[in-house]
């Protein structure tokens, strides 16, 4: 079963690579819309068994053949099924079956139709070899793919070349944090000597002899593989640009599963974590400053997809934030959540760059509310459920994160709490510039903005009703005991005897009193408030449009050029190992190198030059050489 | 001694045959009668055959008739006739001077064989007068004319210093006779430790000078670049295959008699070893005339070949026969097809190459072979030659193999100035060539002995 | 035996039967050797040490033509013998020159299969030389201005090194007992330590050149650049590989003593290539002059993981060189299928190739995706057990060998971004169906060996293994 | 026999300066001159020079290896002046002209 | 040391070497030529001195009778017996005198160093034409025979050369060599 869930996207793939090209678009569609549901199905099937039996084993496991075995080093080609992986399986199929479903309306007209679902479908199967895999390499190798299939997506429209050029900078970000990812695994054999998970961690646990500077190096050198995935500091300025690609990509992607893999790998090497304060310390800061930066960057976007692609990066630092201070589940839930709503939002930005044909600036769009009802009434739901509007999905996520930061360091949760209101003004401007206010686009008339059809809106009101009730899988304490903490439970189930926890440290429960929590809420829940009040009444009521770029000044200009990160970047790394390549290739190469060894072939040319000089064609000269020789001879061997 | 009957009856018949019919061609009767000449001698050295009543004629001190002295008279008599053979259409060549040649190689055979002094003065100077005027044969011509005057200046000159230092060894030794002279400076090296008395050695080092003279050894080799590129191309090849191996064999033969105090020659000759191989390959290397590039390419052969003389043990003669013949074949090889081709479009450069691959592919192909095999570069006979010299002469002077290899490497540079030619560039000219099936089969000839040397030694030692 | 001799005669055949020959017919005859080939895996097996299939005195008595087959050799005749094929079906431009290079591409398939089956040091050495010639008449046939000194640089290069080995190997050939170039012979010569560094430097020469290693590399970007598209198939598919056969086979057993000495310099040099390659490679606007220096890079990183002698690194290198070669060769071959069509391989004049070719598009990406290592594509196991092994001799060169994997992709993606995508500036005639075949073999070995990687290490551990004894049995120990 | 018994009143050294003298003196010769018949001649010194020091060599030790060999060198250095002169003649009719340093078309 | 030698071999030495440089140094090739049978003359009184009279008298006729007539009469021929040859440059003549100079030093100075002998063993009559012959046709009689070989291809060799062929005028001019 379990291989038969990996590998239907995977026959998806392979039926429209090959096939795909013969196909009419709708069975194209539907194959691979089919094959992600299938792994749902199978994954929900699997799901049920693995917490409703007892009898089961804590985890489904399959070794489908030894993929690599030299002397001592053995990886298997092998996957498990546990709880955690349970999870994330079931929001990528999940979320997956309603993109693919949607992408069936959202790409109808394009040509590489067939191609489109064969690359999601290939990430599908990626992003299950990553969360399924039961050792570290299987993870790097679904860790890799996915990279590959952002890359293949990004770049879809491939004769623009500003998205290639995304495209390949988002392969090559994810790369750098690759090599961080491949050094800790290579530390995690070095000191381990395997790289199953279950082996590793029974290591850990044990303590074998292994400092926790050890740990710490693993740890870090992990965490820069998740800094890349998840679009952290100092390696997020891939996210925005992967906005290049096809909206239901971004959706999925850059929004919903893969970007969350870093927190899926911190989890899930919670072992090592547990070991190293130092590392989680790090994690969260850098978690924490990509959190406010990227919101604070969010504010001053005018692309609908861009301020999204932002506001992700600022709800990945947010998880981080929790995974530094510990609370892995609360970082779990905020996943989950995080994936229902801004899957949501970017399906509805899509529905609405739809109906606007293709128009991504906001300050080109106004008053859709009135053509595009349902895309509205989805969209407010999930702009609600991000800014954290009380008891929908977001709010108990964010809230967790927000006191166990609290309960870690009250610092650390001033600065979550401003990230988290931030979040408020740029997702509420962008909602009121959007949906309210008036028309301003000039390209496209008033009357030609429409609805989106049903298979694009349907996955909308299934996702808007997830995003209200999400919530419901991690409910706080205070809502009641028997229906709190689900997802606790989930991860903090002890393995029934078995060495198999999801998490080796048992998550201590929060211990704020009552008063301190009640605080807490009204603290998030006001700043909420705010922030709605505030960009209402801006862009509302007074009807302000987001100057362009160009009219910025000030701190403004900054935000709205992204801390010129990228162009710091480009100085910074871009353009000196460019001009190391021409200098090596041009100087040192050809010049230098080759200079040298053509040195020899010129050398001989001019002693040969030479020697064709001493040949005068005079016979005396040779007679006198001659002699000369003689006399040499003679003299070298008489005295 | 019967291949000497042979050839001297033949050339002289040759010149009688000349008397008759003046314009006929009897370059076939002499390759044919050279063939026979080297069947005869082979069967000899194969006991297949005897002239025993030839040998005994000869007093033992002044030739020696054994089998390697069969071997190599037939090597050269087989050489001679292949050129004969091979350039029997290009030039018109009198009956003269295909007598003139085989006079010339009965030099040669004396040097191969002599175990007197006499004889070998002899051998040289037979050797050297016929070429001498071969050299200067097409006497319209003013290069052929400054090849003849200089090699017959120089080649007197040297035979002075020849005679000055067999003078000294005679005075040194008492002896002219090859078996006699070397005992007594062996016996004073070994038994008293004496140094060497000055007769003998500045005797040694004249002689050599004289032998390395004829070898075109650096740094007495001035001569043989002018001499080459002014005489006739076959005689050119002649002299640089003939000439050099006779002289080898009898260089070795004479340094053999001073294995015992070995020391005294060993440094010196290894030292002018590495220089010829050097300056020889170096100097090919900037030279624009085809002739002038496998003239300093036949120096340095010669260089490699002064490996040789250092292993004078008198056992390995073998590797020189084995050498001689290899790079023989591929210079009859790449001569005949130089000669055609400058025949053919009038010029003497590499520039007579242009598009011959294309134009006569087999004849691109017996090319290749040929100067694969001058350059050393298995699968040929030139690479097994080079290899056995150089493996057996590194137990005596390992650096000078490695000069020996170095120069391999330098000598790609101006070998491949053929295939350049050949294979790159384009020419309009119409080539026709002649003789193509003789040319592959000597392409043939010398992957047989690249590819499957060893049966063939063992077939013939 | 039969593997060397059919390529040789096919190749004689196919010249004189000239013009009139078709690409299928070269083809199968090329691919003749691989019923041989199976045959040896399945009669003579891969379990046992080097096993004998053919002696006979040669050179002299003790110097024999010996033939010999275990998993090692088996690795790289699969290799060669698929490459050819490959080659002939869809590298040979069709033009003037055609049937003389299938015929020299056939000559040289037999003395690869030569070189690789060699138990004798000399023959060894000849069929070295021997697989240079028929690759330089190929480059001969390329035309420009610096055609000829491109050339004669690679030959003579090449011929330098090969001279220092053959030096070693006369060195060590007048040291055996009974004066013989046999293997076994060659290998049970005791050296001192210096001896053993000079032998082993001889031979290390010839093999770095051919690699090529850092330093050593200045034949290789012109000569690839210029050559007609077989011949730089043949060079980097296949030629590269004897190099590093060479350094596992030849070199390790043979002058072990030395490798404490050279070990840190080739492996220094090696990553310093790495990384030299990779940097120049990412400015490169010629593709096949970009894939030229990318196959520096990565063949650096194949030396270094030989030397770092640990069993990870030797077997990660098997598989590595053969997945270069597969990879390597497919690049040339869709580089040169672009130049076909378009005439140019200028990056900047290219563009939008992608759009009336979608099947070359998928091949193109496929290999592009192998180059890069990406997971379930081949490059990725020869990689990571190479940077493992770099690993467990130096972390911090590892890390520097890794940043490979970011230049990697940084001028592969480049080169496919400004060949096949943006605004069309050409396009690609579509694929004949030996085009197809042979990116179908290609393909093949991409996807295939990047699930399953494991197949080959079974069929060459045993001879790591053995070869990794004797370097220990040299050096005391090894890790 | 001899005129005077000059084997015991001269040393073979003094024989061995005076042969040396004179063939030094025949190549000083063909190094200075430049027409070729004075460079024939003074080879024909340097032959004569050796012949001499073979004489003596000869007399000295009683053996008569050596005056042979004087004998075949000047039947050789006969057969050379006639095909010697012959070539001179030959480049005399070409050039007009015996000086040997005109003759320098084939160098390099 | 040299006031113990004999007064006929120091006269003769003298002549010799003095006879010798005149030929090297006269500017007139037909002085040179007189020079050089003097220098036959008086080598041929030391083989007499030395009791090799064959050589001696074969030395007279062959060389002064045989080849210096030849070159005479080559001289005659091409009508180069007046002082044509140019005056060669002072410091060609000092290099050439320096290089021949230093190869003299050279040996000289090694026999004076070593200052060795040879046996002396001086045997009556070994000179003379009867004993001379009876070597000649008994040990030498190949090389002897083999002479033949040597004279024939001279001859053949001179004929060739000389032959006049049809147009076989001048190549090239003097001028033409000096411009």
């Amino acid at each position: 079963m379990l291989t038969l869930m990996i590998f239907l996207p995977l026959l998806g793939f392979v039926l429209n690579g090959t096939l795909g090209k013969f196909l009419p678009k709708a069975i194209s569609g539907w194959l691979g819309t089919a094959a992600v549901f299938g792994s749902f199905v199978i994954a929900l099937m699997s799901f049920m068994d693995l917490t409703g039996d007892t009898t089961m084993p804590e985890r489904i496991y399959t070794k489908l053949f030894t993929f690599l075995h030299v002397g001592n080093f053995h990886v298997d080609f092998a996957f498990q099924f546990d709880r955690l992986s349970a999870v994330m399986t079931l929001i990528i199929t999940g979320i997956g079956t309603l993109i693919h479903m949607y992408s069936i309306a959202y790409m109808h007209e394009d040509d590489g139709f067939y191609k489109f679902f064969a690359y999601l479908n290939l990430f599908i199967f990626n992003m299950l070899v990553l969360v399924l895999g039961s050792n570290y390499l299987m993870l790097f190798f679904g860790w890799e793919g996915v990279g590959l299939c952002s890359y293949l997506l990004i770049g879809f429209w491939y004769k623009n070349v500003d998205f290639g050029k995304a495209a390949r900078k988002a392969f090559i970000m994810n790369r750098i944090g690759d090599l961080g990812l491949l050094m800790g695994l290579f530390l995690i054999y070095d000191t381990y000597g395997t790289f199953e998970y279950q082996d590793v961690f029974k290591l850990v646990f044990a303590g074998s002899a292994e400092s926790n500077a050890v740990n710490t190096a693993i740890a870090l050198l992990l965490f820069i593989g998740a800094m890349g995935k998840s679009a952290q500091i100092p390696l997020y300025t891939w996210l925005p640009d992967a906005m290049a690609g096809p909206t239901p990509v971004s959706a999925l992607i850059h929004a919903a599963t893969m970007v969350t893999a870093g927190i899926y790998l911190v989890i899930r090497s919670e072992a090592i974590y547990a070991l190293s304060p130092i590392a989680r310390e790090v994690v969260m800061w850098i978690g924490l400053a990509t959190s406010i930066m990227a919101a604070l960057i969010g504010l001053k976007q005018n692309d609908i997809k861009k301020v999204l692609a932002y506001s992700t990066v600022s709800q990945l630092g947010l998880m981080f934030i929790a995974l530094g201070c510990g609370a892995y589940t609360a970082a779990l839930f905020h996943v989950i959540t995080h994936a229902f709503f801004k899957a949501l939002l970017f399906l509805g930005s899509g529905s609405v760059i739809h109906g606007m044909h293709h128009e991504q600036d906001i300050r080109q769009m106004g008053g859709l509310r009135k053509k595009m009802p349902i895309t509205y009434l989805t969209f407010l739901i999930g702009t609600l459920a991000i800014t954290g509007f009380p008891f929908l999905s977001g709010f108990f996520s964010k809230d967790e994160i927000l006191m166990s930061a609290f309960a870690h360091n009250p610092l650390v949760f001033g600065l979550a709490l401003v990230s988290a209101g931030i979040t408020g003004f740029y997702m509420f401007r962008m909602f009121f510039v959007t949906f309210h206010g008036t028309y301003r686009n000039t390209h496209h008339g008033y009357d030609k903005v429409h609805e989106s059809p049903l298979l694009m809106t349907l996955p909308l009101l299934v996702l808007a009703v997830l995003s209200v009730i999400g919530g419901a899988v991690n409910l706080p304490q205070y809502l009641g005991e028997s229906i709190s903490g689900g997802l606790h439970h989930l991860l903090s189930y002890d393995g029934g005897g078995q060495f198999s926890p999801i998490l080796m440290y048992p998550e201590h429960a929060i211990e704020l009193s009552h008063t301190a929590e009640i605080g807490l809420l009204v603290m998030a829940v006001s700043v909420f408030v705010i922030a709605f009040l505030y960009t209402r009444n801006k862009y509302v009521t007074q009807g302000a449009v987001p100057e362009s770029d160009e009219a910025q000044a000030g701190m403004g200009k900054v935000l709205a050029n992204k801390f010129y990160v990228d162009e710091a970047y480009d100085t910074a790394f871009v353009s000196p190992i460019e001009a190391a390549g021409d200098v090596v290739g041009n100087y040192v190469d050809d010049k230098g190198v080759k200079g040298f060894v053509d040195g020899f072939g010129s050398g001989s040319n001019f002693i040969s030059r030479l020697l064709s000089k001493i040949q005068n064609g005079n016979i005396e000269y040779y007679l006198v050489y001659m002699v000369i020789g003689v006399a040499l001879l003679l003299a070298f061997n008489l005295f | 001694m019967i291949a000497l009957f042979v050839t001297f009856f033949s050339a002289v018949a040759l010149l009688f045959l000349g008397l008759n019919k003046k314009e006929s061609n009897y370059s076939v009767f002499a390759a044919i009668s050279l063939f026979a000449s080297a069947g005869l001698s082979w069967a000899c050295s194969a006991n297949l055959m005897s002239f025993g009543i030839l040998e005994s004629w000869v007093p033992a001190n002044m030739m020696l008739f054994g089998k390697e002295q069969h071997l190599f008279s037939a090597l050269l008599a087989f050489i001679v006739g292949l050129i004969i053979l091979m350039f029997r259409k290009n030039e018109i060549i009198g009956n003269d001077q295909l007598g003139l040649m085989m006079f010339s190689l009965c030099g040669a055979y004396m040097m191969v064989s002599y175990q007197h002094l006499v004889m070998l003065f002899l051998g040289i100077e037979v050797l050297s007068i016929p070429l001498f005027v071969l050299a200067g044969a097409s006497k319209n011509n003013l290069a052929s004319n400054e090849a003849a005057l200089k090699y017959f200046l120089m080649g007197a000159f040297s035979t002075g210093i020849f005679l000055l230092g067999t003078a000294f060894i005679y005075g040194g030794t008492g002896s002219l006779e090859l078996e006699m002279m070397g005992i007594k400076p062996s016996f004073m090296h070994a038994m008293e430790g004496m140094p060497l008395p000055v007769l003998i050695n500045a005797g040694i080092v004249l002689m050599s000078v004289g032998l390395l003279f004829k070898v075109a050894a650096a740094p007495f080799h001035f001569w043989a670049p002018d001499v080459y590129e002014g005489s006739p191309n076959r005689t050119t090849l002649y002299m640089a295959t003939i000439v050099k191996i006779a002289a080898f064999v009898a260089f070795y033969r004479f340094l053999n008699t001073f294995a015992g105090i070995a020391d005294a020659w060993k440094g010196w000759i290894s030292v002018l070893g590495g220089l010829t191989i050097l300056w020889g390959n170096i100097a090919a290397l900037n030279q624009t005339s085809v002739k002038r590039t496998l003239a300093f390419s036949s120096i340095a052969h010669a260089g490699y070949l002064v490996m040789f003389l250092l292993m004078a043990d008198g056992t390995n003669t073998w590797i020189l026969w084995f050498y001689g013949l290899a790079y023989a074949l591929a210079s009859v090889l790449v001569f005949s097809i130089a000669n055609q081709l400058s025949v053919s479009t009038g010029k003497k450069d590499f520039s007579a190459f242009n598009g011959l691959a294309k134009r006569s592919p087999i004849v691109g192909v017996a090319l290749v072979v040929g100067v694969l095999s001058m350059a050393g570069i298995p699968v040929s006979a030139g690479f097994n030659a080079k290899f056995y010299l150089f493996s057996f002469a590194w137990q005596h002077m390992p650096w000078l193999v490695g000069i020996g290899l170095l120069g391999s490497a330098i000598s790609v540079g101006y070998y491949f100035k053929f295939f350049k030619h050949a294979f790159m560039q384009e020419s309009e000219e119409r080539m026709p060539m002649v003789d193509r099936g003789w040319l592959l089969l000597l392409a043939s000839l010398i992957l047989l002995l690249g590819a499957m040397p060893w049966a063939v030694l063992n077939g013939i030692f | 035996m039969e593997v060397i001799i059919i390529p040789i005669l096919a190749s004689i055949a196919v010249m004189a039967l000239g013009k009139k020959n078709q690409i299928w017919m070269s083809a199968l005859l090329s691919m003749l050797p691989l019923i041989f080939i199976a045959q040896f895996f399945n009669h003579v097996g891969v379990d046992g040490g080097w096993k004998t299939l053919f002696d006979q005195p040669w050179i002299s008595d003790n110097i024999r033509f010996t033939t010999g087959f275990d998993g090692l050799t088996g690795i790289l005749l699969l290799l060669t013998n698929i490459l050819v094929p490959v080659i002939i079906l869809g590298g040979i431009r069709n033009d003037e020159n055609r049937v003389k290079i299938t015929a020299l591409t056939l000559f040289m398939q037999g003395a690869l299969n030569g070189v690789f089956m060699a138990q004798d040091g000399l023959m060894f050495y000849i069929f070295w030389e021997l697989a240079l010639i028929p690759i330089y008449f190929i480059t001969l046939t390329m035309s420009g201005e610096n055609a000829f000194k491109i050339t004669l640089r690679f030959f003579i290069y090449t011929f330098v090194g090969s001279l220092a080995m053959l030096a070693s190997l006369i060195y060590l050939f007048l040291h055996t007992a009974n004066y013989s170039f046999a293997f076994e012979a060659l290998r049970a010569v005791e050296l001192s330590h210096t001896e053993s560094i000079f032998v082993g430097g001889g031979i290390l020469l010839a093999f770095l050149v051919k690699i090529p290693v850092l330093p050593f590399h200045s034949w290789q970007a012109d000569t690839y650049t210029n050559t007609p598209a077989a011949g730089t198939m043949l060079l980097s598919g296949i030629m590269l590989k004897m190099g590093l056969y060479g350094l596992l086979r030849w070199f390790l057993p043979l002058a072990p003593e030395s490798i404490e000495f050279y070990q840190p310099w080739v492996i220094g040099l090696s990553v310093a290539g790495v990384l030299y390659g990779a940097l120049i490679a990412i400015r490169q606007k010629d593709m096949k002059r970009l894939v030229a220096f990318s196959s520096l890079s990565h063949v650096g990183l194949i030396a270094a993981g030989i030397f770092t002698l640990t069993l990870e690194g030797l077997e990660g290198s098997v598989i590595q060189l053969f997945v270069h070669g597969i990879n390597v060769v497919g690049l040339f071959l869709v580089i040169e299928l672009i130049e076909r069509s378009t005439g140019t391989r200028m990056l900047g004049e290219l563009g939008g190739l992608a759009k009336n070719n979608r099947l070359f598009m998928i091949f193109f990406m496929l290999i592009a995706l192998g180059t890069v290592a990406v997971p379930f594509t081949n490059g990725f196991p020869g990689e990571l057990l190479l940077l493992k092994s770099l690993y467990a001799y130096r972390p911090n060169l590892s890390l520097l060998a890794g940043l490979t994997i970011i230049f990697c992709a940084v001028y592969v993606f480049r080169m496919v971004q400004f060949s096949m995508f943006g605004e069309g500036k050409g396009e690609v005639a579509s694929l004949k169906w030996n085009e197809i075949l042979a990116f179908g073999i290609i393909t093949f070995f991409i996807l295939g060996l990047g699930f399953m990687p494991q197949i080959l290490i079974d069929i060459v551990h045993n001879s790591i293994v053995q070869i990794g004894q004797w370097v220990s049995e040299a050096r005391g120990v090894m890790s | 026999m001899s005129i005077l018994n000059i084997f015991s009143q001269v040393e073979i050294s003094h024989y061995i300066y005076l042969s040396t003298v004179l063939f030094c003196i025949g190549l000083f010769g063909v190094l200075f001159r430049r027409n070729a018949i004075i460079l024939l001649m003074c080879i024909e010194l340097m032959l004569n020079a050796v012949n001499l020091l073979f004489t003596a060599f000869s007399s000295y030790m009683g053996d008569s290896d050596g005056q042979i060999f004087v004998f075949f060198i000047m039947v050789v250095a006969a057969a050379e002046a006639a095909v010697g002169l012959a070539i001179l003649v030959l480049v005399y009719r070409n050039t007009r002209s015996t000086d040997v340093s005109f003759l320098d078309q084939l160098k390099g | 040391m040299m006031q113990n030698l004999p007064i006929p071999f120091l006269v003769l030495s003298f002549l010799t070497i003095l006879s010798a440089l005149y030929v090297v140094t006269s500017k007139n090739p037909v002085h040179s030529v007189l020079a050089l049978i003097f220098t036959f003359f008086t080598i041929s009184a030391h083989y007499v001195l030395l009791n090799a009279q064959f050589l001696a008298i074969v030395n007279l006729i062959v060389y002064a009778g045989a080849i210096m007539v030849l070159f005479l009469f080559v001289l005659m021929l091409l009508n180069l017996s007046k002082e044509t040859e140019p005056v060669k440059s002072n410091w060609w003549g000092i290099s050439a005198a320096i290089t021949a100079g230093c190869l003299l030093l050279i040996i000289t100075a090694a026999f004076q160093v070593s200052g060795e002998a040879v046996a002396k063993n001086p045997v009556e009559g070994i000179g003379l034409v009867k004993a001379l012959g009876k070597v000649l046709f008994t040990r030498f009689v190949v090389p002897f025979e083999l002479t033949g070989i040597l004279f024939l291809a001279s001859m053949v060799g001179a004929v060739l050369l000389g032959k006049r062929e049809k147009g076989n005028d001048a190549l090239i001019s003097k001028e033409e060599l000096n411009g």
